[in-house]
């Protein structure tokens, strides 16, 4: 009974916007049931919690429940270092650290006026399209388990990734906390031998999509749990600044590496795939896609990498200070728009440090995407989204 | 449309079924405790001290800068500077650290001690299997700890030591001759003022 | 008379008041069943097969299930904090006396009919069949129809306040 | 054809065993002794293909997902059961505070003796049946039906949210999905004009041309099979029905309160159910224990019978490693509107084809029906649902 009391003193805790009247009227005379899912559920890829109100099976009201994992991300940034932050950017989205190092040392160059060398470019653009391929594998995956796959399709993403995590590892000397890239450049330079068997995992990758294709594309149950929900409709999503496979799953045009052309971008050539529908089938189908685009541009970059340093040579390591200014760099995050808002007073360390975590603000739409749907459908439509919490709590 | 979607996925999975007897490409499982994996050379776990010669004091590299304290991201690292000097591998009068202490329990391996090192005294180790039944004296090494020689950084990171090593020489040389030019100067000049 | 039957007799009774007093709607529910199991393995001691797993198949597979699903959808399952006894129990005593009367009625007038039957008669599942399809097909058609005409009632009402729900959403 | 004295004893082995082991009791008890050596030896036999089941089941997915799977408890980890029945039995039984004791403690009682006694009726060898009633398929199915309540008493009894929508699941999926399974054995009663299980092995043991009569072989048992086969997939809740268990949306179904030797009871219960299920739809549609070919049957029945079970258990452990789980109504929809109606459009085929005569006519003429109601009604409930493949356009 003292848990029941306790239960009832948590509720009346509950911030005022859990008292709104639902978004959805129930049908009939029925009770809401409230359920928590998570932040211990088997689906939440971490520790999150959405407190539904169901009608029945339907969803009637959700309301995402975050910050079990926050570290302060942001204020240590503000106390140390530009260099120091630069291990930390690796453990927030801890699936492709590659792409938050890139994002951050963009950031940084940005603000600093900072030149690249031309091979530490395509080391980037290789090093970035290499995670943008194995977090769409391992994100499909992770959709398909929460569908119930026995983690089948994991399984063979994890194989293909596998192989990606040992050229990371032979190369930065860590599988997933790189740390590797530098204002100005890159850490160390990649042999060639390191790029003989980037060339040979590539060659494989192409086998890996197609099996995938034939695994899951046209599946009867796939298409029947997916297609029609968790619509995103596209000025929902413009509105809301979701970015990302996601907006492009909605049919809107926009991808930052063909906007901005950072990097050397502008040099590939590659397609942007777009959705018509906005559901969770077109967000599988949009990440499909984007793998073979990525394979395409990893193709053109490791053909066409020139030698040369890795580090320009007018990059500082230590007793970096830029001068004052503000600056935001932003790239095309496997997830979407990954940026990161600077402004330096001269000192050692910047003055403010923030990030633009794209997890976190295309999970923003969860309820609109949820409502009325079946509960089951809710963890599919969170697992589409493809979060991970370390970057939305930071 | 009419299922033929699911025989074609059933029709993929008995292909990885069979094809793991088959191809080591698909079977990527090493089974640990018996099989091991060699680690790249570019691997990092924790950080050592490096010392020249066989007594691991006389021979450490560290000359206390405290540059790698205060750059550590997580702050896992305390030095304390000592009061004395003495000679190092240069044969200059330096400090050293009375304690150098890693709580690898903080530590997350992001190897920016060792970047940020001008005496080349800190590098990354590559043993991995550091489990003990101590959470705090266990995982708080101090400096006796961390001392490894260079004859094991060789054999751990081969041609990064090799490069380290070369570039040290020269440094020496460059020294030396630097002494020898002073020294001949001081010489001269004593012969000068002689004659 | 065997000690089977006494065994079985007593089980089925002792469901049956169970079924009755016991507080829990839902420990009723399954109490009945147990009156029900009781039941068909009565039927199966006079060998009559057929009868007796059409009972369990039935009852305990259907008719427990709609019973049990019907409490927890209505949320009966609280248990009550006043008494098991309605207040309307004079008029339920009235009904049961009622049915046992007729139901015994019934019984006496069989046993006239068949005063000293001691051998097993020896029905197989195929002479029902072909008594239900032969003898009595008109009966089992008129029951057929009758379920089929409740089975759409059911649906009909059910989607009725579907259609009127949508109707009100399109407003 | 030739059958040798000494494989006609090896295909009875075990009837004569029982009946030696019978012969050293008086007269009187022999026949309840009997008895009670068969049960003994099915509720022996099964739970230790359970435990089989378990290590095969846990090393073909992990094949089918390039993993090696357990491999650390003896050799090839064919030990593992036996570890993971250890771990289950000194386990602490935790019944939650506000659970209803007494029937959280009967419902895994109740799974297990439905579940075996379903058993009783199944030929699982010539002359290997514990009792044979005349009206065999309908006690099978009676007991299939009595474990629901178990399903919904384990659910209801822990008074937890995600074990009473999980065993409310459960339920729904089970008496839909029973319809099909019981609608899929009436074509095959019907055929064979008699609910006896021994009888339908009879009626599929002959030969033609060296080929068997199994029902399978036939346009409408072809597709009673398909159709038992997805009930019986449903029935059991394996993949892609596994949503009583749904561990992304449910964590783990009806079963989530309960630990230790119980929770062990349930998962007996399932796997015990698989093997029983595809026992019966072996005998219904595959010829239960008739050898394939005419020239095999010098080989025991029973290891024909056993292996016909083990390739269906198989089949289970493949679908479960492929195939991602459908929705609650997409599940009842399927249920209701496919696969019912064709079930019942395979029972006129079955007429048709009683009715019909020798000949290719009716060959062709049921599977003319049953491709054309099948693709109909597939294609017509895909486009209903706007579901199928899409092509997708390029931003330049």
């Amino acid at each position: 009974m003292s848990e029941m009391q306790s239960h009832s003193a948590i509720l009346a805790d509950k911030p005022e916007s859990w008292n709104r009247p639902a978004v959805m009227e129930p049908e009939g005379e029925g009770e809401l049931m409230e359920v928590a899912m998570g932040p211990h559920h088997p689906s939440t890829h971490g520790v999150f919690r959405m407190d539904v109100a169901l009608d029945g099976e339907r969803v009637m009201r959700l309301r995402p429940v975050f910050g079990y994992l926050h570290r302060n991300h942001e204020k240590i940034a503000e106390g140390q270092s530009y260099l120091a932050s630069m291990p930390y950017t690796d453990r927030l989205d801890y699936i492709c650290p590659i792409t938050n190092n890139w994002a951050y040392a963009l950031a940084v160059e940005k603000l600093a006026g900072q030149e690249v060398p031309e091979r530490a470019e395509y080391l980037r653009v290789i090093l970035g399209e290499l995670t943008r391929f194995q977090n769409h594998a391992s994100s499909i995956g992770f959709l398909t388990q929460e569908m119930g796959a026995m983690g089948t399709p994991l399984m063979y993403a994890f194989r293909e990734r596998e192989k990606i995590l040992d050229l990371f590892e032979e190369l930065t000397g860590a599988r997933m906390m790189v740390n590797y890239m530098r204002f100005g450049g890159c850490r160390v330079d990649a042999s060639p031998g390191w790029l003989e068997r980037t060339r040979k995992v590539v060659a494989g990758l192409a086998g890996f999509v197609d099996e995938f294709d034939r695994l899951l594309s046209t599946n009867e149950i796939l298409m029947a749990r997916t297609q029609g929900v968790g619509v995103l409709k596209a000025e929902l999503a413009v509105n809301a600044g979701v970015t990302g496979p996601m907006l492009r799953a909605s049919g809107v045009n926009y991808d930052i590496r063909k906007v901005d052309g950072y990097g050397i971008y502008n040099r590939f050539n590659f397609r942007v795939p777009l959705g018509d529908h906005g559901d969770v089938y077109d967000r599988y189908m949009i990440r499909m896609l984007e793998m073979r685009e990525s394979i395409g541009i990893l193709q053109q970059a490791l053909r066409e990498i020139p030698a040369g340093p890795v580090m320009s040579p007018t990059a500082k390591l230590r007793g970096f200070r830029p001068k004052r200014g503000e600056a935001y760099g932003r790239i095309e995050a496997p997830k979407g728009e990954l940026g990161f808002y600077l402004i330096s007073n001269g000192g050692p360390n910047p003055y403010r440090y923030r990030v633009r975590p794209p997890s976190l603000i295309n999970l923003t739409v969860l309820e609109d995407m949820c409502l009325g749907v079946n509960v089951a459908d809710v963890v599919l439509i969170f697992g589409s989204v493809d979060i991970v919490l370390g970057e939305v709590d930071r | 449309m009419l299922g033929e979607g699911i025989l074609k996925g059933m029709a993929e999975t008995a292909k990885n079924f069979f094809g793991s007897y088959f191809s080591a490409e698909r079977l990527t499982t090493v089974e640990y405790p018996e099989q091991r994996i060699a680690p790249y050379e570019a691997a990092r776990v924790f950080p050592f001290l490096v010392f020249d010669g066989s007594d691991w004091e006389a021979g450490m590299r560290c000359v206390a800068c405290q540059i790698c304290e205060k750059e550590c991201p997580p702050k896992c690292i305390f030095i304390e500077k000592s009061k004395d000097k003495k000679p190092d591998a240069l044969g200059k009068q330096q400090f050293y650290p009375a304690r150098f202490d890693i709580d690898i329990s903080v530590c997350m391996s992001c190897q920016i001690c060792v970047e940020v090192c001008p005496f080349e005294a800190i590098k990354m180790d590559t043993e991995y299997e550091l489990s003990t039944d101590n959470r705090f004296g266990g995982l708080l090494l101090d400096r006796r700890q961390l001392a490894k020689s260079n004859q094991y950084y060789h054999q751990i990171h081969p041609a990064e030591a090799d490069g380290v090593d070369a570039r040290l020489a020269a440094e020496k040389a460059k020294a030396d001759a630097k002494t020898k030019i002073t020294a001949e100067a001081k010489t001269a000049a004593i012969a000068g003022e002689g004659a | 008379m065997s000690i089977v039957f006494y065994l079985l007799a007593a089980i089925t009774v002792a469901g049956g008041l169970a079924a009755m007093l016991l507080k829990n709607t839902v420990h009723c529910a399954l109490a009945l069943t147990v009156a029900f199991a009781g039941l068909a393995l009565l039927f199966l001691n006079l060998d009559a097969q057929f009868a007796g797993f059409a009972q369990i198949l039935i009852y305990i597979g259907a008719v427990a299930i709609l019973v049990v699903f019907a409490i927890l959808l209505t949320r009966a399952s609280e248990t009550p904090k006043d008494g098991v006894f309605s207040k309307t129990w004079l008029a339920g005593l009235a009904v049961a006396a009622a049915v046992f009367a007729v139901l015994g009625w019934a019984v006496m007038q069989s046993v006239r009919v068949l005063p000293h039957e001691t051998a097993v008669p020896e029905v197989t599942v195929q002479q029902i069949g072909v008594a239900l399809v032969g003898r009595y097909v008109l009966p089992l058609e008129i029951v057929a129809v009758l379920l089929t005409a409740a089975l759409i009632g059911a649906v009909i009402v059910a989607m009725h306040e579907k259609v009127g729900h949508e109707k009100e959403e399109g407003k | 054809m030739s059958q040798t004295p000494f494989f006609e004893n090896l295909d009875q082995i075990f009837v004569l065993l029982q009946h030696w082991l019978v012969s050293f009791l008086p007269t009187s008890w022999q026949p309840a002794a009997g008895v009670l050596l068969s049960v003994a030896a099915i509720v022996c036999l099964f739970p230790a293909l359970f435990a089989l089941t378990t290590v095969f089941e846990r090393k073909g997915l992990a094949r089918i997902q390039n993993r090696l799977g357990p491999n650390r408890v003896g050799p090839f980890g064919i030990f593992q059961p036996i570890a993971d029945a250890i771990k289950s039995l000194t386990k602490e039984d935790i019944v939650p505070l506000s659970a209803d004791a007494a029937v959280h403690f009967l419902a895994p009682l109740l799974l297990v003796i439905t579940v075996f006694m379903g058993f009783a009726v199944l030929p699982m060898g010539r002359n290997m049946v514990l009792v044979d009633l005349d009206a065999g398929l309908l006690f099978y199915f009676a007991m299939g039906a009595s474990s629901e309540l178990a399903v919904f008493m384990a659910g209801w009894s822990s008074r937890n949210k995600y074990s009473l929508l999980g065993a409310m699941r459960a339920v729904a999926q089970m008496i839909s999905y029973e319809v099909p399974l019981l609608l899929s054995s009436v074509a095959v009663v019907m055929i064979t004009g008699s609910l006896s299980l021994t009888k339908i092995v009879e009626a599929q043991n002959q030969y033609t041309w060296g080929l068997p009569h199994w029902y399978i072989f036939t346009p409408w048992g072809f597709a009673g099979f398909v159709m038992y086969a997805i009930a019986t997939t449903a029935e059991t809740n394996r993949s892609p029905f596994d949503l009583p268990e749904g561990e992304s949306e449910l964590v783990a179904g009806y079963h989530t309160e309960y630990s230790g030797f119980k929770f062990a009871l349930f998962f007996l219960g399932e796997y015990v159910a698989m093997f029983s299920i595809s026992g019966l739809g072996t005998t219904l549609f595959l010829g239960g224990w008739s050898a394939p070919l005419s020239f095999l049957t010098w080989i025991p029945s029973w290891i024909w019978f056993f292996s016909k079970l083990m390739l269906s258990i198989f089949v289970f452990i493949w679908m479960r490693g492929t195939l991602p789980r459908l929705r609650q109504d997409q599940l009842m929809n399927f249920a209701w509107k496919f696969v019912l109606p064709m079930c019942l459009v395979n029972l006129l085929v079955a007429a048709l084809w009683r009715f019909m005569g020798d000949g290719w006519l009716r060959w062709v003429f049921c599977s003319a029906i049953l491709i054309a109601a099948y693709a109909g009604m597939g294609l017509g409930e895909m486009r209903r649902q706007r579901l199928g493949p899409r092509s997708y356009r390029y931003a330049e």
